[in-house]
């Protein structure tokens, strides 16, 4: 037998946490080098939008397919203060003055150059505009098809507006050619090392909010509204909100993976955030286990570097790949790899594990 | 729970579907802490009349409860206003312990604070309604692995903690064996009397054994009410309902609405 | 004037190309409520079935009109090899469906590369439909765009009729309205979805042939449109062919209108916003199937 | 409970002070920088040369043939004995035609594979996206196709046209045939916006109305519209700045509104000879082109450079102006490096003015000071066979011109 089995939840996942702590801060910056480190930053922002992903859709049976629509808000509203704080006070970004040919800032640029404002906004923003539509649709019952698709308009519609505004977002560029973090030269591998250390942070503090949030009531409510939304409404819930909760934070996530990728790439661009990307950020999740805390995360970060190693090679494979890993993982098997894992452990045991909610896979999906 | 029981009064009730009328101008009095069966053939009418009065399907006329319309009102709204319902096929949180199920059906009043928190203890209304039902011992199993009849149970002690007062059950004994039946009819007396319950149902003995009183509708329409005595003995009952069976004491054709 | 006329005509046949590549929708994601993604890649396959044809047949017409028919069969073929492999198993999640095919429609352009090269080819079109047709002074209209316009409404009406009055038609509608009870009058529905799934997906294989009249026959084709014609089926309604016609008209004309006193960019941000707000309206769309049932 | 909380918090707390603390070693913006950049590994028999292209993706379409071009010329090089004696070694890297991917790929072939050279990059927004990171490690990349302008990175080669020897002879040309108005039509994304935007202000100061623009979001495949306003317009001429598969939806519709080359004719600057291959010649026969090279272009350069193309890549492929214009880079790399008599980035940088080489589009000359290069404009007419052929060219190379300062009227544009 396993000793670690043995443990209660609570000091396994302290362990767990633990170990994660020692891998992000201390093996991975010790075994990579700087380039590597980099390319894992930014894996770990999308390992972060998948931790939202993986409560809105693992948990709460929303497919959320615009996600590039948030976090592409949070990356604009950084990147924007950022460019704001490169070109210094009372000027205008490099790009603006190339392409658009303006007498001064945008008044809706203006705000941005306060630091406070633009970090407030990276989460702020993506979880406003989420609230408003997640409200508009929830509350009129719309179907979770209708939802999906949506979604993908709405990502689709906001790559529309950002190139087509090519003066104030950068059009199709997006926004690039960043210098500074408050004041550290993002040149500098020490700096860029800092990043690496912040991001990597946020990915744990954001972890632990979510397995808070599982395993809180509002977690079992969360599983009863994907499971039989109309069952709990009879209960005299609004599944609306509870759902809107789910959405809005997810939203947060991916607007705060955003923010953190631009001082880690350099870039934001309308590529990050159409429907393609958008589902890309899906994958990771299904591959690595949707209702699972960790699944998600460590699927994020496994698809991305399967792409990057992959795709050095064989271009055209690795779109089969992906092709395959969509149609084999969420056909036939649900509960992505986590579920592998808990399935072999059931056999060995040959009984079956106390029930536990949620690291059990789902099989079902809210239709209505 | 020493709240007085609300009566239920429905006027004019009328549901259209596409032009097929379903419920045509119902008139119906509950009183409260009556255990009403509501019996009918197929396509009577019952479980849409329930639909509308929980708000699942738009209605109109007024179903008041307790004083308070409830037609035009979400859903959610008028669980909180203490109408609770079954399914005629058992509506768990499968995925979900017996526990869980019954702790977020009685938590719609929790503040948001609580909702983020874990549950601590399990709290005494789940605790007394787990012992109600007899599931105390199960109270760890997922859901969907209990049996026909113990679902069934679920879903009334859901209904007991959501501290519904009025408890509208679609064909709840449907499908179990005879001991099961008496022990669902004997968990209704006890419920009825602090709240108020309407049963739909098909079985003849079970509404025999337990009805305090009968409805019958025929068509959208209430066709008869009173007491069982009074309703076997209606003629027109008799005649539309249980027809070539009339003056024998026939179940009619059980669980055939699907 | 005359330009305001010739946007109207603009406005039906945008219209009708929607129309026709959300055709196949109405029938495998408004019927059968499958979210089928690769639905794009279909109508490459009848595009690049086009294209296969010209090689072998050279007169342009004749093998426009040969390909009609082959590219149903051969887009009909893959969506039931689809519908056999992976969608029969995902009836019950919807989701899950959307991105399974979603992968299949990632290997089906990437195949499409490796087998025709990742540029795009091109076909050649009959003379007379690279014309367009006078209609007094400044006003013409291309006979593409009529062509196209033609065929669409035949579908619809092949289609309304079939579903109408043939036994399949009514088979269909039966399992459609009640799965269950059709399974149990004797319908064999898994046959039925098949064979829905059949010609969904081969008028997507039509749509394919009449789009190489008007766009790039290339990998990428179908991804443009797919989004388009899912949001003409959402707002168009499940399980009536009726709501996907008038809403495809009504997005077209949209578009067209706010498309010439702005830009495309704007009519496109335009054209969802006005979707979302119309489903606050009717949040199941212009026409639905009223069914007693808790979902 | 409550205790554990506290444990994690304290955890997270710790980490973000560890950060932090690292953080107050690195440099601040405005310091000098610390890092030299990378140098290059030549010291084996072989020197890496980066290539960075599209290979999958929407702009696979384009970039794959000038990733074919690249390694023709790359071979060729190895063939008759290399650089400095040492062979090249490409590695190549796939953009997948997503910008952000782009600058992994570079910061990847500069820094894990200490790269020489890197060549490629398409569309403006790549080389937007790149451009930092060559100039943060201090390397070179050369790139192959005609943009908009207005940028003159020091680590970067531009061996495609600048405006003034594209779009501006392109105009020039229409006005030379009488034209007095124009339509402009393009893709919504930088080079046409940045494109038009010139061309409107020296089609000002030179008499040319210009009666509209529209833009059209990439990919998109329905003109009917701005085909309906551009006829209603009445405008003498069409320029066309579309990209991609747009083009084939644009002059279909263009076709079928009874629009003609003899009527309305179009110049396009993003048609080359594979384009026309894709849209077909039944929709193009006729119109314009603004390039610097084409397949026909005359001389025995070019004939060797066809004939070792379709020799490796099939008769039936067609050669054109960003394909020789991503071929001539590495040839002029290579005369750099051998001028310089080193592959370090500042000395090849430094040799580079007035390097010429013998291209199959006639002599073509570095220009030291923007890192442009002359080129010979031309315009051509697409023809029945798909083939364009020369219509007017410029005479002799065009100084390179990024900024426009010697265009009065367009020069205030940066």
């Amino acid at each position: 037998m396993n000793p670690l089995t043995n443990l209660s939840p609570r000091v396994r996942a302290w362990l767990g946490f633990g170990l994660g702590a020692v891998v992000l801060f201390a093996a991975a910056p010790a075994l990579l080098t700087d380039f590597r480190l980099s390319l894992l930053a930014k894996y770990l922002c999308f390992a972060i939008v998948a931790v939202g992903i993986g409560l809105a859709w693992g948990r709460g049976g929303l497919l959320t397919l615009g996600q590039g629509v948030f976090f592409g808000l949070g990356g604009y509203a950084m990147a924007m203060h950022l460019k704001l704080a490169d070109a210094g006070e009372g000027n205008m970004p490099d790009f603006m003055e190339l392409y658009g040919q303006l007498d001064e800032l945008p008044a809706w640029w203006a705000p941005f150059a306060n630091p406070v404002f633009a970090l407030a906004a990276t989460v702020l923003l993506p979880m406003l505009v989420a609230f408003g539509l997640g409200s508009l649709v929830f509350r009129r019952r719309v179907r979770g098809a209708y939802f999906a698709i949506l979604s993908q308009a709405l990502a689709a519609a906001m790559v529309i507006l950002l190139i087509g505004q090519q003066g104030t977002t950068g059009g199709t560029n997006g926004l690039t050619d960043i210098e500074g973090f408050f004041g550290y030269d993002l040149d500098d591998p020490v700096n860029q090392r800092m990043v690496y250390f912040i991001i990597a942070g946020v990915l744990l503090a954001l972890l632990a909010l979510t397995r808070q949030l599982m395993h809180s009531r509002y977690g079992e409510l969360l599983v009863a509204v994907r499971d039989s939304e109309e069952r709990v409404r009879f209960l005299g819930y609004n599944p609306a909100n509870v759902k809107l909760v789910a959405y809005v934070v997810a939203a947060g996530m991916a607007g705060l993976a955003g923010a953190l990728f631009v001082p880690a790439v350099g870039i934001i661009s309308p590529a990050l955030i159409g429907i393609v990307p958008s589902i890309e950020f899906v994958i990771g999740v299904a591959v690595g286990g949707r209702a699972a805390l960790l699944g998600p995360v460590l699927g994020a970060v496994a698809v991305a570097w399967a792409k990057t190693a992959l795709s050095e090679r064989f271009p055209g494979t690795w779109t089969y790949l992906q092709g395959a890993m969509f149609v084999l993982v969420v056909a036939f098997l649900p509960g992505g790899l986590a579920s592998l894992w808990g399935l072999l452990k059931r056999r060995r045991e040959a009984t079956p594990p106390a029930p536990e909610v949620g690291e059990r896979v789902l099989v079902k999906e809210v239709a209505a | 729970m020493s709240e007085t029981a609300g009566g239920l009064s429905i006027r004019g009730l009328r549901v259209v579907f596409d032009g097929f009328v379903a419920v045509d101008g119902v008139d119906l009095d509950v009183a409260p802490g009556d255990l009403r069966f509501l019996i009918g053939p197929n396509g009577a009418g019952k479980t849409t009349l329930v639909d509308a009065v929980t708000g699942l399907v738009k209605a109109t006329g007024s179903a008041r409860f307790g004083g308070q319309e409830l037609l035009g009102r979400d859903v959610h709204r008028i669980a909180r206003l203490g109408v609770g319902r079954t399914f005629q096929t058992a509506a768990l949180f499968e995925e979900l312990t017996v526990l869980q199920n019954l702790d977020i059906a009685a938590g719609a009043g929790r503040s948001p604070w609580t909702m983020l928190r874990r549950r601590g203890a399990v709290p005494d209304d789940v605790a007394y309604a787990l012992e109600t039902i007899g599931l105390t011992e199960r109270r760890d199993v997922l859901a969907g692995t209990l049996a026909h009849g113990q679902k069934q149970w679920l879903e009334i002690g859901m209904l007991l903690v959501q501290n519904a007062r009025l408890l509208l059950l679609d064909e709840p004994v449907a499908g179990m064996s005879h001991e099961e039946r008496e022990a669902t009819g004997e968990l209704l007396g006890k419920v009825a009397g602090e709240r108020t319950v309407v049963v739909i149902e098909h079985d003849m003995d079970f509404l025999r054994r337990f009805a305090h009183t009968v409805t019958v509708l025929h068509a959208g329409r209430v066709l008869s009410e009173g007491t069982v005595a009074q309703v076997q003995s209606d003629p027109k009952v008799q005649e539309v309902y249980l027809g070539h069976a009339a003056g024998h004491d026939e179940p009619v054709a059980q669980g055939a609405e699907t | 004037m005359t330009v305001i006329l010739g946007q109207l005509f603009t406005g039906v046949s945008i219209g009708a190309v929607l129309l026709l590549i959300a055709l196949g929708l109405a029938l495998t994601f408004g019927q059968m409520n499958v979210i089928n993604m690769a639905h794009g890649e279909f109508i490459m396959a009848g595009a690049y079935t086009t294209y296969v044809l010209q090689q072998t047949i050279t007169d342009a017409g004749l093998s426009l009109l040969v390909a009609l028919p082959v590219a149903f069969a051969v887009a009909g073929a893959m969506g039931v090899l689809l519908e056999w492999a992976l969608i029969r198993r995902l009836y019950t999640r919807p989701l899950d469906t959307l991105l399974v095919t979603w992968g299949v429609s990632l290997m089906l352009q990437q195949l499409a590369r490796d087998i025709f090269g990742a540029p795009n080819v091109q076909t050649k079109a009959p003379d007379i439909l690279t014309e367009s047709t006078s209609l007094g002074a400044d006003l013409s209209i291309a006979n593409s765009r009529l062509f196209i316009l033609g065929l669409v409404l035949l579908a619809v009406a092949a289609l309304t009729a079939a579903l109408k009055f043939t036994p399949l038609g009514r088979r269909i509608r039966a399992v459609v309205q009640n799965r269950d009870l059709a399974a149990v009058s004797g319908i064999p529905t898994a046959r039925v979805d098949r064979l829905t799934f059949f010609i969904g997906s081969g008028l997507a294989g039509v749509a394919g042939v009449a789009l190489t009249l008007l766009g790039p026959i290339g990998p990428t084709m179908g991804t443009n449109i797919i989004i388009d014609a899912f949001l003409v089926v959402v707002v168009g309604g499940i399980g009536q062919l009726k709501g996907s016609v008038i809403v495809a008209f009504v997005l077209g004309m949209l578009q067209a209108m706010v498309e010439y006193l702005t830009t495309l960019s704007v009519a496109k941000v335009i054209v969802f916003i006005a979707i979302v707000a119309f489903l606050q309206w009717r949040p199941q769309g212009l026409f639905t199937l009223r069914t007693r049932s808790l979902a | 409970m409550l205790r554990f909380h506290r444990r994690r918090l304290a955890a997270c707390s710790v980490a973000l002070a560890a950060a932090l603390a690292i953080s107050a070693c690195g440099s601040k913006t405005g310091e000098s920088d610390s890092t030299g950049g990378v140098t290059a590994d030549t010291s084996g028999d072989t020197v890496k040369v980066g290539l960075l292209n599209s290979l999958s993706g929407t702009m696979a379409i384009s970039e794959v043939t000038v990733r074919d071009a690249i390694m023709l010329a790359v071979e060729e090089i190895n063939a008759a004995g290399g650089v400095l004696g040492k062979k090249l070694a490409p590695v190549g890297e796939d953009g997948a035609s997503d910008w952000p991917t782009f600058a992994e790929k570079a910061e990847k072939l500069i820094k894990v594979d200490r790269v020489a050279a890197v060549f490629g990059c398409w569309t403006s927004a790549s080389r937007k996206a790149v451009k930092p990171v060559f100039e943060e490690n201090k390397a070179l990349l050369f790139y192959p196709v005609q943009y908009e302008g207005l940028e003159q990175s020091p680590y970067i080669f531009y061996t495609g046209a600048t405006t003034n020897q594209q779009i501006v002879p392109g105009l020039d040309y229409l006005k030379a045939q009488g034209k007095k108005s124009v339509y402009l039509v393009g893709s919504d994304y930088v080079f046409p916006r940045t494109a038009n935007k010139i061309i409107k202000a020296y089609a000002e100061a030179n008499g040319l109305k210009v009666l509209g623009e529209d833009y059209a979001p990439l990919g998109s495949t329905e003109f009917g519209t701005i085909v309906n306003k551009v006829k209603a317009s009445k405008a003498e001429a069409v320029f066309n700045t579309l990209n991609g598969d747009s083009n084939v939806a644009f002059f279909k519709e263009y076709k079928s509104a009874g629009l003609t080359a003899a009527s309305m004719p179009v110049v396009s600057v993003s048609i080359a000879e594979e384009e026309v291959k894709s849209i077909g010649t039944q929709y193009l026969a006729g119109q314009l082109t603004a390039w610097n090279y084409y397949q026909t272009t005359t001389g025995a350069a070019n004939d060797k450079f066809v004939k070792a193309y379709k020799a490796k890549f099939g008769a039936d492929k067609p050669t054109s102006d960003p394909m020789e214009a991503a071929y001539v880079s590495v040839y002029l790399w290579k005369a750099m490096v051998e001028k310089a008599g080193s592959f370090d980035v500042e000395k090849v940088k430094g040799a580079s003015n007035g390097v010429t080489f013998e291209a199959p589009e006639g002599l073509v000359t570095i220009d030291g000071a923007t890192q442009h290069i002359h080129k010979t404009a031309r315009i051509g007419k697409i023809g029945d066979d798909g083939l364009i052929t020369e219509v007017w060219n410029s005479g002799g190379p065009v100084k390179p011109d990024p900024y426009l300062k010697g265009y009065p009227g367009a020069s205030g544009l940066s």
